[in-house]
């Protein structure tokens, strides 16, 4: 392990700013993209499932139409 | 028997998630008329510039002259006329350099004839003025002017005609029957009704 | 090869198949780049010129690298896009070309924070830098075309068109980059390439290269999945699968 | 009303009469550019503007004009060009001729390079001619100006080649300036490094003919490749009108 301590890895002789600062973004543009991903995906699933719903309770409205009236 | 000029077999075509048409087949012969019809938005356009060779993004195949179209551009596009709602009429040019532009791209023909069909399309006096100062239904009578004026077999016409005036509809008629009495083809959307022979109609949108 | 090369065209199969890939890319990515960034951070020995600022190649290397070789996979689907009409070639430049530009901007950004401690200034007008922060714009470019044009098909044919025109013009790019910079950079100050490096300083690099291209490949295949859920959504087994959810 | 149309039904094949089509677009878009003077005078002011802020911007000494000069006229040359890339397809698309000329019988590739070598004729040679008055006022001595003005001769078509894929591409989006200038700029870069780089060369008594060399390879590579490009982007935009 090149640093002895927490407060020597944090500040990295110096250099810590630029290296943690790097990381920092790093991990946050990797963050970003996973969550509009998930988002996306939670989205389109809502979207059709809804639309499914109202397909079926329309389908089945006009069944109940047809019976009665034919 | 007239030869098959335009065929197209089992095409499907889908737009904004509705499917416009599926298993349509079309075979248009020298002589034939066919009018499609249906109402608005069923796909008539799509149709007509799947047809002309512009829209691409259909199923099924489109045979020219038994040839898969896609691979005869040039020849397909040598022998078809298409109009669609835009008269393609430039605002900045007059009438006659409009059409000489036009003709010249495709079949160069004598300066005079260029006259003559401007004076069958009712443009007598017009034609050396900006298309900017004609009216709708006159940019309307230089595209019917190249119909005078055109030798291709097939024509493809999009609701060209919309703006024009009961007079020049019978010209069109006239233009359109003589055009397939000749052994051309003519595939046409319109709003007018159309007195025209044996006109085949194809119904879109039925579903 | 061929039939399974045409497989790959159709949505359904590659859904099924991206499905069952992408909880295995995700663990791999998770693990080596774990193992890579701890190695490189806390292990690897400091650089005897630069200190320990070196320790951001880890990340800048593997994203300055990726941001490039993806916009070529998409002037290559874009290709076969246009060649063989498939549909998934557009899904996979839709899926793709977020992820580049920020691989590219993970690049950019640490390639200039780690300038600012080896000569002092935030943005130094370095070859690769300059042509990253272009292929950044190229990528920009192909995002904004899509968003620009509404119909499917234009969008598919544009950006094709858009990224190969894009790709022949990298190494023009890089190439008048290089030159130029060699005409108005002292040689002092040129970021050097990566220096020799010892086994402990580039096995790391290799381990998270390797845990880079994982994470790509795992949120890529997840939005080409969305991709296909949004495409083909009037299909019949895409209702069944949303339902199942 | 004559109600028989005079011309027989023929049925021709292709590849006839490509120089007299080629003729006749280039002598069609000189015309409109005469005709639609604004399209040609805006790039030429614009390129007049944006030469004169950069003396008022940063410094209107001699020493600073001589050494940048070269660079302010290249860039401005370039957005002017930019500027004018929407003259190429967009009213033509508007009016629906676009279309037609999309659907002649010429093979597309060859129209259009005929049609922006037109534009090139109508709107970019003014520019040029203006550079020699643009170097005067920013004190470039007169053979650097020369050598400035055949980097620009050689680059410009280039510009406007690759900026006529944008604008093919783009030609059916609304208000598309600020994409056309984000999709063409990178492409732009390599031009612009060569052509400034060939004039500070010569500024320092180094020889530039390595750099017209690569000016003179990308003005062929541009020739040869983009039209392909412009017309499958045109085919594209055309497709559903």
């Amino acid at each position: 392990m090149q640093f002895d301590s927490l407060q020597s890895l944090i500040a990295m002789n110096g250099y810590g700013a630029y290296v943690w600062s790097s990381y920092l973004v790093f991990l946050v543009v990797i963050a970003a993209l996973v969550l509009g991903t998930r988002l996306q995906y939670r989205r389109i699933v809502l979207d059709q499932q809804r639309l499914a719903r109202i397909e079926t309770r329309k389908a089945s409205e006009r069944k109940t139409q047809n019976e009665s009236g034919s | 028997m007239s030869t098959t000029l335009l065929e197209a077999r089992q095409l499907y075509c889908e737009r904004d998630d509705r499917v416009l048409f599926s298993g349509l087949d079309l075979s248009v012969g020298s002589g034939d008329i066919v009018r499609i019809a249906g109402p608005n938005g069923s796909g008539k356009t799509t149709l007509l510039r799947i047809l002309a060779g512009l829209n691409l993004s259909f199923e099924g195949d489109l045979n020219w002259h038994g040839y898969p179209l896609h691979g005869q551009r040039d020849w397909y596009q040598a022998n078809m006329l298409f109009l669609g709602h835009r008269a393609g009429i430039t605002a900045s040019l007059t009438p006659l350099e409009n059409l000489r532009c036009w003709v010249d791209m495709r079949r160069p023909q004598r300066e005079a004839s260029l006259w003559e069909a401007l004076a069958d399309a009712g443009l007598e006096g017009y034609e050396d003025i900006p298309s900017a100062h004609l009216s709708a239904g006159q940019q309307r009578r230089v595209a019917l002017a190249r119909l005078y004026l055109s030798t291709e077999p097939v024509w493809l016409l999009d609701e060209a005609f919309t703006a024009i005036d009961q007079g020049a509809v019978k010209v069109l008629e006239s233009l359109i029957s003589s055009r397939a009495a000749q052994g051309g083809a003519v595939v046409l959307s319109t709003h007018h009704r159309l007195q025209l022979g044996e006109c085949r109609v194809l119904e879109l949108g039925g579903a | 090869m061929w039939q399974w090369f045409h497989k790959l065209g159709s949505p359904k199969w590659f859904f099924g198949i991206a499905g069952r890939l992408i909880p295995w890319l995700g663990f791999g990515a998770l693990m080596l780049l774990g193992v890579g960034i701890v190695w490189g951070l806390l292990f690897a020995p400091a650089d005897y010129q630069q200190g320990d600022s070196y320790r951001i190649i880890f990340i800048h290397v593997p994203s300055a690298y990726l941001g490039q070789s993806l916009y070529v996979a998409m002037a290559l689907a874009g290709a076969v896009g246009l060649i063989w009409r498939m549909k998934m070639a557009d899904t996979f430049i839709a899926a793709t070309a977020p992820v580049g530009a920020a691989l590219t901007f993970v690049a950019l950004f640490t390639g200039a924070v780690w300038g600012k401690p080896t000569w002092g200034t935030w943005w130094i007008w370095d070859a690769r830098l300059t042509s990253m922060l272009l292929l950044f714009f190229l990528y920009l470019g192909v995002m904004a075309l899509r968003r620009a044009l509404e119909d499917p098909e234009n969008r598919a044919r544009a950006s094709a068109i858009l990224t190969l025109v894009g790709v022949v013009n990298i190494p023009i790019i890089k190439f008048s980059v290089e030159w130029w910079n060699t005409l108005h950079q002292p040689a002092s100050i040129r970021m050097t390439e990566a220096p020799a490096m010892p086994a402990s300083m580039w096995v790391p690099l290799l381990i998270c290269a390797i845990g880079f291209h994982l994470l790509a490949g795992w949120l890529i295949l997840m939005r080409m999945r969305n991709e296909i859920l949004h495409r083909e959504r009037r299909a019949r087994w895409v209702r069944n699968w949303v339902l199942s959810q | 009303m004559q109600p028989e149309s005079r011309t027989p039904v023929t049925l021709t094949d292709a590849g006839s009469g490509l120089t007299r089509a080629g003729m006749t677009t280039f002598h069609r878009e000189l015309l409109i550019a005469f005709r639609e003077k604004q399209d040609v005078i805006n790039p030429l002011v614009f390129f007049l503007l944006i030469v004169s802020l950069f003396p008022l911007g940063i410094s209107p000494e001699t020493e600073f004009l001589r050494e940048a000069g070269a660079g302010i006229i290249w860039v401005a040359a370039l957005l002017a060009i930019l500027l004018s890339l929407n003259m190429l397809f967009r009213n033509d698309y508007a009016d629906g001729y676009l279309e037609q000329w999309v659907l002649s019988p010429q093979p597309l590739a060859m129209m259009v390079l005929v049609r922006v070598s037109a534009v090139w004729v109508a709107s970019v040679v003014p520019l040029l001619l203006l550079v020699p008055l643009l170097g005067l006022m920013l004190h470039l001595p007169a053979d650097r100006i020369g050598v400035l003005a055949l980097t620009l001769l050689m680059g410009s078509p280039v510009l406007l080649l690759i900026g006529a894929i944008g604008a093919a591409l783009t030609v059916s989006v609304r208000n598309s300036g600020m994409l056309l200038a984000l999709l063409m700029t990178p492409f732009y870069v390599p031009v612009l490094i060569f052509g400034t780089g060939a004039v500070t060369a010569f500024g320092e008594g180094a020889s530039i003919t390595g750099h017209l060399a690569i000016l003179g390879a990308m003005l062929v590579l541009t020739i040869v490749l983009a039209p392909f490009a412009i017309a499958a982007g045109l085919r594209m935009s055309v497709a559903n009108g």
